[in-house]
């Protein structure tokens, strides 16, 4: 019974996330795209490299590939820190 | 003066660049590791007061970063790069957490000594990506930029907790991150369905258009958001990862644990006070208020038969997170125009908030200075420590009676603001909450019974350090400084921040 | 030593098939890592493929190579851990100059700055400013950190469980 | 000074008002306390405690055994408490899908209205 | 038009989900954290698609109309953290059965 109530409440969750990204725009047609657009048209200008998504990356939005690398830091030190305490 | 104008970014870069050098640094001495650590946390320290300073005038301290001129935020029309905004409310914030964290570091000097000292570095390491996580959580103005540094901090927290090695530990540290996993993935997915729908990912400009055209997108969006952002700050459904995480970390890591808590409700009064004021159902006030309610009742209820320390101060937390809760609710509710009761309820909660943080820190401080004296976490153990070290007894006692809101300590002055008007709107709510300061009250005067009073302690009992006292006795002051003077704190620094959530324009137009 | 290498892991056909890939892979994951900012891939992809060189090494030769160092001491691995982040600290000192001076390579003309027109071109390596280095950064850590992950997943777990039996875990009791 | 008196909505509070009574009646205690008989021998039997005339057992009352009614009265309501608190991870992620329905329904509702 | 990719996100969102309720395996609840990430990642990468676009760089070819940087560039990040997630959640399997001989989720509890 218990199973069956939260298989119940996982479904409704999924019909709720189904009808959201349902009212989302059909596939491939997005609909708001000036930020995008400035990028491709303005990004190989003001960065210099041919690659938007790198230009993005490293530039645009460096701060969140900067947070990127400290997380994955930040998950080796973990790992590095469990693993020495058990040794002792 | 160009300190002033890189302050937001200045405030993450300082710890998570002193958090890179620190293996470096280690390798010269633990002695000048130590500094090390405590000096960078006390510039990032100094930045953030500068920042507050300039911020809590009024203004809105805007930084994009990367750009050629800091304040050019919007090249087309809208932002492109990623944006630090820096308003009264997110300068009250990070100004707790920094100095929380540049308490704990200082906490930790002689605390962590003797655990194992291989790894000791990947600690201060660790601490400092806490602290950069916790500025970047407090300042950010784009979403995607919240939901990384929100995994930075759940993952050094994640690391932190299972520093001790023990099996329990990592049985913590696993649930906390399969939860902490879980709700930001989730998070992610209402921050992607928002760019799917705007096509930006700044806060203010989504929170521009948000106010034009809104559909059930929107409500998707942050209804997902906001339920990521309450299981981050362990409000009562969610809350169970919050008391075995609480268990097993050490005391300085858990008070850092406790203000990200604190921040993951700002983030989330942000995203529901500044970006989607205008579209919000009254539901959601609603919501978060009965949710605030039932976290003081039952946080309060199982916190009363615990016996680690540690563990019940995890459930009292819960509590004190409902107190929040209740306030900011109460103001959320009021929205479109907060003013009388509403205004003061949503002061009393961000008071509150400060408050929690000194109460709850400098009663796990003290609960980690028993563990460090003892050895001992269950209070059916240990007993008559007053005998050895009254100071320290003094210390706890501020603190229960804070968490308590006894006059004349911090915790009184926001309590009362908060019982007194969401009496007005719900009587009811008022009423648990004031029955669960009742039993707060009555379980720390246990606790405090039975570990300070009675027979003394028969194991042995080693000396407190100065460098643990001094870190509790700032705690201390700072609560009763807020409890003597509860109006000054107000007018510097509570009712700012509040006029800055409710005045969402004042926000966007800083942006946009 | 080398006769206990050649003794333990897998047959010398797949040793020496992996010594012999390694250095294609190599190759391979620097160049993704280089051409960042003129093709698909970056530094995190050119690590990531790097650092399949040490998941081949530990399948190849068995974890018992590393072992046999790592019960010797933790210089090997520390000096790793520390190469990774002074590299690391190199990229955010980098990151942080673009963050604060704004490309400062860029603009300064001196650089890696060869004027790229807009639209359609071949792509020339010497542009993009800074953002090759950081490449080179990044895929530098992404190799350090993915590897160390493996490593210390694969060699620090303990003797006696490795054989555990495997059909208890995670059984329904009811 | 202004900066003392917390003016809410409804009232007003005075921690100064509040710190002179506390120590108007520490000083009232204080005075009590020093009219108390003064010629009792320290360290013979006389500063013991007496419970109808035996010494107490002297040993500390664990925490655990405090409260004890408290917890009796609110047997069913610790029951349900506990039994909610399994400490599983599966029931950690299922309480946080509850929450995501909760919170889904009633924005939805409220969103309609 | 029925926007096929947005469902299967769902789907795989759900499908994650449901593991963590129901399995009591850690590794199962780790791969299940994994298939979850990857259902989001989907979710971002499939927002930024464009119908008849190339990829956003600019080689030799000719200029169609491209695909929208950012979501491919927030996959990236994604991608990362979520390796690191599932690094180091492996990592506290690993270690949990080095101490209790068990994976099961329900043995072994931190309880009241």
């Amino acid at each position: 019974m218990k199973e069956k109530t939260k298989a119940g409440t996982l479904l409704v969750l999924f019909a709720f996330l189904f009808v959201a990204v349902l009212s989302l725009h059909p596939f491939g047609r997005p609909t708001d795209t000036r930020m995008d657009d400035y990028l491709i048209q303005n990004g190989q200008l003001e960065t210099g490299c041919n690659n938007i998504v790198t230009s993005v990356l490293f530039d645009y939005r460096a701060l969140d590939t900067l947070g990127e690398t400290t997380v994955l830091f930040a998950a080796t030190c973990g790992i590095f820190a469990a693993f020495l305490g058990r040794k002792r | 003066m160009i300190l002033l104008e890189h302050a937001p970014a200045l405030a993450i870069a300082v710890p998570l660049l002193a958090a890179l050098a620190t293996p470096l640094v280690s390798k010269a001495g633990k002695r000048i590791r130590n500094l090390w650590v405590i000096l960078s946390l006390a510039f990032a320290e100094f930045v953030v007061i500068m920042l507050g300073r300039d911020v809590l005038a009024g203004n809105v301290h805007v930084y994009s970063v990367g750009a050629s001129v800091p304040s050019l935020t919007s090249t087309g029309g809208f932002p492109i790069r990623i944006i630090l905004v820096a308003d009264a409310m997110s300068a009250l914030v990070s100004l707790a957490a920094m100095s929380i964290a540049l308490l704990a570091a200082i906490y930790s000097w002689r605390f962590m000594e003797e655990h194992h000292s291989l790894g000791l570095d990947k600690f201060y390491t660790l601490l400092l990506l806490l602290a950069a996580g916790m500025m970047g959580l407090s300042l950010t103005g784009d979403f995607f930029t919240l939901f990384v540094f929100i995994e930075v901090v759940s993952i050094s927290s994640a690391g932190l907790i299972a520093f001790f090695s023990s099996g329990e530990s990592f049985e913590a540290a696993f649930k906390y991150m399969v939860i902490s996993a879980t709700g930001s993935l989730l998070l992610l997915f209402g921050i992607g369905l928002l760019y799917g729908k705007y096509g930006m990912l700044n806060m203010a400009a989504i929170a521009n258009e948000v106010s034009m055209q809104h559909s059930f997108l929107d409500i998707a969006a942050l209804s997902l958001m906001v339920s990521a952002l309450l299981l981050k700050s362990g409000s009562v459904p969610v809350h169970m990862w919050k008391p075995d995480a609480y268990q097993e970390a050490p005391a300085q890591v858990v008070i850092m644990m406790l203000t990200i808590t604190l921040l993951s409700l700002y983030v989330m009064f942000r995203i529901c006070f500044s970006v989607f004021s205008l579209v919000l159902p009254v539901t959601m006030g609603w919501l978060i208020v009965i949710l605030g309610a039932m976290s003081v009742f039952v946080g309060v209820t199982m916190a009363m038969p615990q016996r680690n320390l540690k563990r019940l101060i995890g459930y009292a937390a819960v509590a004190e997170i409902g107190y929040v809760m209740l306030g900011a609710g109460t103001g959320l509710i009021a929205m479109p125009n907060v003013s009388g009761f509403a205004m003061q309820a949503l002061s009393g909660g961000i008071f509150h908030m400060i408050n929690d943080v000194l109460d709850l820190s400098l009663m796990l401080l003290a609960a980690g200075t028993v563990f460090y004296i003892t050895r001992q976490q269950d209070i059916n153990e240990v007993g008559g420590l007053a005998h050895k070290s009254g100071y320290l007894a003094v210390l706890f006692m501020i603190s229960m009676l804070a968490i308590a809101g006894m006059p004349p300590m911090g915790g009184f002055a926001s309590k009362l603001m908060i019982y007194e008007s969401v009496y007005y709107f719900n009587p009811l709510l008022s009423i648990i909450g004031i029955l669960g300061s009742i039993m707060l009250l009555a379980i720390f005067v246990k606790i405090f019974a039975s570990v300070f009073l009675g027979v003394p302690y028969k194991g042995s009992v080693r000396q407190v350090p100065k460098s643990m006292m001094f870190a509790m006795c700032v705690l201390a002051f700072f609560i009763l400084f807020f409890g003597i003077f509860p109006n000054l704190a107000l007018d510097l620094l509570i009712t700012p921040a509040a006029e800055a959530l409710i005045n969402p324009q004042a926000y966007i137009g800083g942006v946009v | 030593m080398k006769r206990k290498i050649h003794d333990t892991g897998l047959s010398p056909i797949v040793k020496m098939a992996v010594c012999i890939l390694a250095v294609p892979v190599a190759t391979f994951g620097f160049y993704v890592a280089l051409h960042g900012h003129l093709t698909p891939g970056g530094g995190f992809a050119g690590g990531a493929v790097i650092a399949t060189i040490t998941a081949m090494f530990l399948v190849a030769f068995g974890r018992d190579v590393i072992k046999s160092q790592h019960s010797k001491s933790f210089s090997s691995l520390r000096t790793i851990k520390s190469i990774g982040i002074t590299t690391f600290g190199i990229l955010i000192f980098i990151s942080l100059s673009a963050t604060f001076l704004h490309q400062y390579l860029t603009s300064s003309g001196w650089f890696f700055r060869v004027t790229v027109p807009f639209g359609p071109n071949p792509g020339y390596l010497g542009t993009g400013g800074i953002i090759p280095l950081m490449n080179l950064a990044v895929g530098l850590e992404v190799v350090v950190g993915l590897s160390l992950a493996v490593i210390l997943l694969l060699v620090s777990s303990k003797e006696g469980h490795t054989e555990a039996p495997v059909e208890k875990m995670g059984r329904r009791e009811e | 000074m202004t900066g003392f008196v917390l003016t809410t909505a409804a009232g007003h509070w005075d921690p100064l008002l509040w710190l002179a009574a506390f120590i108007i009646i520490l000083a009232i205690v204080y005075i009590i306390r020093s009219r108390g008989y003064k010629k009792y021998k320290r360290g013979t039997e006389q500063t013991l405690p007496f419970f109808s005339g035996n010494l107490p057992p002297v040993a500390n009352i664990r925490s655990s055994n405090m409260y004890w009614g408290f917890f009796e009265a609110m047997g069913r309501y610790y029951k349900w408490l506990r039994r909610a608190h399994t400490g599983v991870v599966n029931d950690y992620v299922y309480s946080f899908v509850m929450l995501l329905v909760v919170i889904l329904a009633a924005m939805t509702l409220g969103g309609l209205l | 038009m029925i926007s096929t990719p947005f469902m299967a996100v769902v789907v795989l969102v759900l499908f994650g989900l449901s593991a963590m309720v129901f399995k009591r395996n850690l590794i199962k609840i780790v791969m299940a954290v994994h298939v979850m990430g990857s259902g989001v990642n989907l979710f971002l990468i499939s927002l930024g698609y464009r119908a008849g676009s190339t990829a956003p760089i600019f080689t030799n070819a000719p200029k169609l109309e491209m695909a929208l940087p950012v979501p491919q560039a927030l996959t990236l990040t994604s991608i990362v953290i979520n390796i690191a997630v599932v690094a180091l959640m492996l990592t506290f399997a690993a270690l949990i059965y080095e101490h209790y001989g068990t994976l099961d989720a329900r043995k072994r509890r931190l309880l009241e």
